[in-house]
């Protein structure tokens, strides 16, 4: 017999039934994991981070499978916030899914439009602001890297539609001090973050003896980077104990899921886990759920930052 | 919006016959009533190496052939290539293991309507699923001619039952190891105009996939080809595994193989593109 | 047949007959791996990072195993430097293994002191200065993650040693830009660059629900980071293609040496793997001579590098 | 310095039996010669999880038995209890599969030159290597009594063959399953009075060891326990295994329970600062 678990989040002033979200990128815009199950069964759908302008992105190879992980170098290929707002929000909710769409841009001006163009949409849970992308106005450096840029995206988008939607800072762990780019996009507004997007890695193919990526580097993610997850979580929520995080990286079971929100996460991104399993996103929440009853919460929310009990400073 | 295959299933199965044909492992599965949704193209994603895997994603192999009344009820059939440590896996297992599929998926050759003469041209393994769909075509009353090519004898699969379905059939190995000395493309054009054929249905090597489209582009010929491109998730979600195809206004869009694909127009592949970023954006 | 491959290769002056090493920390002293393989055989013996006094290093649990890798936390636990001149090196020496002797210290002082300590001793190939320490004077701040501290502690290192013993740096990856990083420690006086060290992670344990190993966060090692050490080596290569590099992070295979050679290694450091397979260092180096032979080279130099051989920049 | 068992090499061998004893499985190796350097305490090391494991550490695993009469040769005794991935996959293996092993490894229970007597406690599966340490005992001419303890009854590993080598077995679970209710140290003082023990060896869980190491250590009794620190390398290259333990001069050493162990004297261990670390510098 399993105790009820009240299994509720929010982010900021956001509220979702479950914790368990698809991640930025990894479900397109829903429509395919819909014939898996329900999106209104799990926490949110968080969209693939869509740009203006519609984008090819990257040439293949896109991916190469790593040890327990994946490196993959789509390049933001999307079709643009027009047809997006035009074709898939619209289908998302009437799926009765709670909806966060992913934001990225190439200057700092980019993510003020498409801040505003998310203004005119009504029944969106938040914005995620996806920072980890190249600034072409600072010689390619990505936002994410650079506490001031980090800041000055999301005061932008803080000033077009801060107060109106939650706003989620995705941050990258490819920094050397996570915690000060997290307090700089806090202090610009950010309401939440998203921790962690995946780390910088490279394959070479030993046929062709070049990197075997399209793009040369590629993002790595899966199981292989969860302890990263689990520490940068850790040490944001020991920094910014207010803030909500929205946690991912590597999480492909219940156990993964309830090790990042004892570390502090609030809520927690599927990525890579539903290319390998299409249902992931609803065993790792009926597994979460049997593992806090086993564990005696009541509730998510009294998991939350768990681990972080007995800490003196 | 394309989307995935309407009768797409997750499912565990069990492995009921491994035999090595060839190069090759001749793998059959009890799936069940999942036959009756399996067309001639489709392919299926398999989880590899077991519960302590260090691989995470799935890999992808063309169904090639589905049969409903054999003695474990609905069975498929797949032909795999030991190649990296995945399908490697998947060869090493016996019968009774049981696999986590997701099956069918992406999209199935085109099937007319009319008899027509129709030349089925696989690379490789790539003939696998080209039996199943010369089945099929015989039903429609076509014409069913094939060629089959492979760098040694070893890697040409063509079952003695699956030659049934066939006119006729041309093997050809680049070592002359097997059938004639070169490739399926050496006297395509030839064997189009002397038997007069309708449709070319393919599968194997993109390079061969690629000319055969450049061979047949003069041509009133229609060439629907199942490409293969790595793929992370198979199931539309992840965009690894597009391809560049052109629309009908002229612009190119990048396509996912595993929902737009693996069977697409031949003709629409921009096979100088592949691999790289079509340069004007939509 | 395989063609005979000249495995030779050299970083600053020293000379090695082969480009497969131990990882600092993952050998000991050599003497436990010696019962499993002649120490001579190898490239060879990077010793466990020593200090000026005997550390009792962290707490236990000082291990969690992590899919495809596990975390460390052992705090360089160590006899001290003159124990270790007096026992561990004449040992090594009697062996007629090549020694690369890795020094760690808490102050850029404590760096000198131990570079002094290794010029009373010949025979040393090289001497690995392991700069992912906290430095105490100031907050705790690892050196590697900080230009100026890293350049210091060359720069000290340098003065006493430099000219008589290739100083090899070893870095961290968990920083913003490794690249500059390393830049200044090569400014400064580093013949070579080891890369990487282990990634920051953590575990929480889902029974005590607090973070596993003792020292709260630990260092992550293993197949899981070999695609951030291959990225780190590529980059650092193409910005400084004079610099030798010591690549390290992942490798458990002659496939996986063989990455981080033609990612711009001069040499390959094996760590984690000799856990889970005492003889993983030969049967790497014989793996790595095949491969070589099958694509063509004569010589491990042939493929130092290889995959930047179109770069236009 | 210490160093590494002087026997222990790294070698494939095949598991020739796997049967579920309660809540254990044991498990029988074929190892050939390798029985003739295995003594009582010492331990296997085992990689797991077949070519594409995710896990990157072996397992190690008390030697219960070595045998060097049986049908295979050389054989080998395990009791494995199924409790994360590695152990049970482990437990999952069939006859015939071939496993990477890396044994004897770290230090054996000392064996007195006299007939002494000795009592043997195990908690757990850890009175696995205490049977072929009875056998051992027995041949010296010691009388040998045994104290087993688990939480429940399905815990305690208590072959009919082993008891031979006992003069008395008394069995403790803490929910009464089976024989005594509670634990092994509840009246061990008594035992160990009434008995005229000589020599304490346990194997178990640390808190057990601590708990006797405290109970003799007004007396006379000699207590050799084998301990168990997470391992990383099992052969004394990671430094992840080690445990406080007080040199002869009142300092204390961090030692390294895979080569100074797992049998160590429990007096010597400073078991209040396991997970600890010294707080003086040596
Ligand atoms: C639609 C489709 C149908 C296919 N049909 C068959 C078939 O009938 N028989 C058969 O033997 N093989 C087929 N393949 C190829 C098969 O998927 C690959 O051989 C297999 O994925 C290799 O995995 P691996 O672990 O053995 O190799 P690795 O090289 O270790 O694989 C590493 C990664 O790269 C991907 N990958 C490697 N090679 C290929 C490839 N050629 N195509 C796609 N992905 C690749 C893998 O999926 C995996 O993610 C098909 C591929 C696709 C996309
Ligand atoms: C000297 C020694 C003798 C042992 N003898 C036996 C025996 O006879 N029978 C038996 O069933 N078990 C024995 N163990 C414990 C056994 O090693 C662990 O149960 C096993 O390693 C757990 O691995 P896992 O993958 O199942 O669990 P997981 O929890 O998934 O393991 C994760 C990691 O932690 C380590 N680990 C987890 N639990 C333990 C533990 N209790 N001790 C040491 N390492 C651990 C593992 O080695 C692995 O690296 C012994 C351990 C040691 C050190
Ligand atoms: C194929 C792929 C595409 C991704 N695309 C995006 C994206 O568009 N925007 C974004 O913020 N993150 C993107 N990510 C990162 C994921 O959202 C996530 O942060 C990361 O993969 C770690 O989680 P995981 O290990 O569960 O996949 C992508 C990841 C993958 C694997
Ligand atoms: C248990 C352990 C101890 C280590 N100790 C040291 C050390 O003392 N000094 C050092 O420079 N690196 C140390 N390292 C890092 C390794 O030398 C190496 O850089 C890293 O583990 C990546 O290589 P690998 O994946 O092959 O292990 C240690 C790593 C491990 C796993
Ligand atoms: S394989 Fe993921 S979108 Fe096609
Ligand atoms: S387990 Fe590695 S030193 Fe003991």
């Amino acid at each position: 017999m399993t105790l009820p678990v009240d299994l509720s989040t929010t982010l900021g002033n956001a509220w979702f039934p479950t914790p368990i979200f698809t991640a930025s990128g990894c479900a397109s815009s829903g429509k395919e994991l819909s014939q898996f199950f329900p999106l209104k069964d799990i926490g949110a759908v968080v969209t693939k981070s869509v740009m203006s302008k519609p984008r090819h992105g990257r040439p293949t190879p896109r991916m190469a499978e790593t040890p327990s992980g994946m490196l993959n170098s789509i390049g933001l290929q999307g079709p643009g916030i027009d047809s997006f707002l035009a074709n898939d929000v619209p289908w998302l909710l009437e799926q009765k899914a709670r909806v966060i769409v992913s934001i990225a841009g190439e200057t700092i001006e980019e993510y003020s439009t498409l801040a505003r163009k998310l203004r005119s949409v009504s029944g969106l849970s938040a914005v995620e602001v996806n920072i980890s992308c190249p600034n072409v106005e600072n010689r390619g450096l990505v936002f994410a890297c650079d506490p001031d840029a980090s800041r000055r995206v999301i005061d932008g988008v803080r000033k077009t539609i801060g107060g109106e939607l939650p706003i989620i800072a995705k941050l990258s762990p490819d920094v050397t001090d996570l915690a000060s780019i997290a307090r700089g996009v806090v202090d610009a507004g950010a309401d939440a973050l998203a921790l962690i997007n995946t780390v910088l890695g490279m394959v070479i193919n030993l046929d062709t003896m070049k990197p075997h990526l399209g793009g040369k580097t590629g993002g790595l993610s899966g199981p292989a980077i969860r302890p990263v997850a689990v520490r940068a979580i850790y040490q944001v929520h020991a920094a910014l104990p207010q803030i909500p995080i929205l946690g991912m990286g590597g999480v492909a079971s219940g156990r993964d899921a309830l090790e990042l929100i004892l570390a502090g996460a609030s809520g927690v991104s599927v990525g890579t886990a539903s290319f390998g399993n299409p249902t992931a996103l609803i065993s790792i929440q009926n597994e979460l759920r049997d593992l806090l009853a086993a564990r005696g919460f009541a509730t998510v929310q009294q998991a939350i930052g768990f681990a972080h009990r007995d800490e003196s400073v | 919006m394309s989307s995935i295959n309407r009768s797409a299933v997750q499912r565990k199965v069990t492995i009921v016959g491994n035999k090595r044909v060839g190069a090759y492992h001749q793998i059959l599965l009890n799936v069940g009533d999942l036959v009756k949704s399996c067309k001639p193209g489709n392919f299926i994603a398999i989880a590899v190496g077991g519960e302590s895997s260090k691989m995470v994603l799935r890999r992808a192999f063309a169904i090639s052939r589905v049969s409903d009344n054999s003695q474990y009820g609905g069975t498929m059939e797949l032909i795999v290539a030991p190649h990296g440590s995945g399908s490697r896996w998947l060869c090493a297992q016996i019968e009774g293991t049981e696999l986590d599929i997701v099956a069918p998926l992406g999209t199935a050759f085109g099937i007319p309507t009319e008899p027509i003469n129709a030349l089925l041209i696989g690379g490789g393994y790539g003939s696998a699923p080209l039996f199943g769909l010369a089945d099929v075509l015989k039903t429609r009353g076509c014409k069913v001619d094939m060629l089959l090519g492979a760098s040694v004898g070893s890697k040409i699969y063509a079952p003695m039952e699956g030659k049934r379905s066939v006119n006729s059939l041309r093997i050809y190995t680049e070592d002359g190891s097997m059938g004639e000395t070169g490739r399926v493309t050496e006297s395509l054009l030839d064997i189009v105009q002397q038997r007069g054929i309708d449709v070319i249905y393919s599968c194997g090597p993109m390079a061969m996939l690629a000319a055969i489209t450049a061979l047949v582009a003069d041509t009133e010929v229609i060439h629907q080809c199942a490409v293969e491109e790595a793929m992370a998730c198979g199931i539309g979600i992840c965009m690894t595994c597009v391809l560049p195809v052109t629309n009908s206004d002229g612009t190119t869009s990048m396509l996912r193989s595993c929902i737009d694909g693996p069977v697409m127009d031949g003709s629409h592949v921009r096979w100088d593109l592949v691999g790289k970023v079509p340069e004007v954006q939509q």
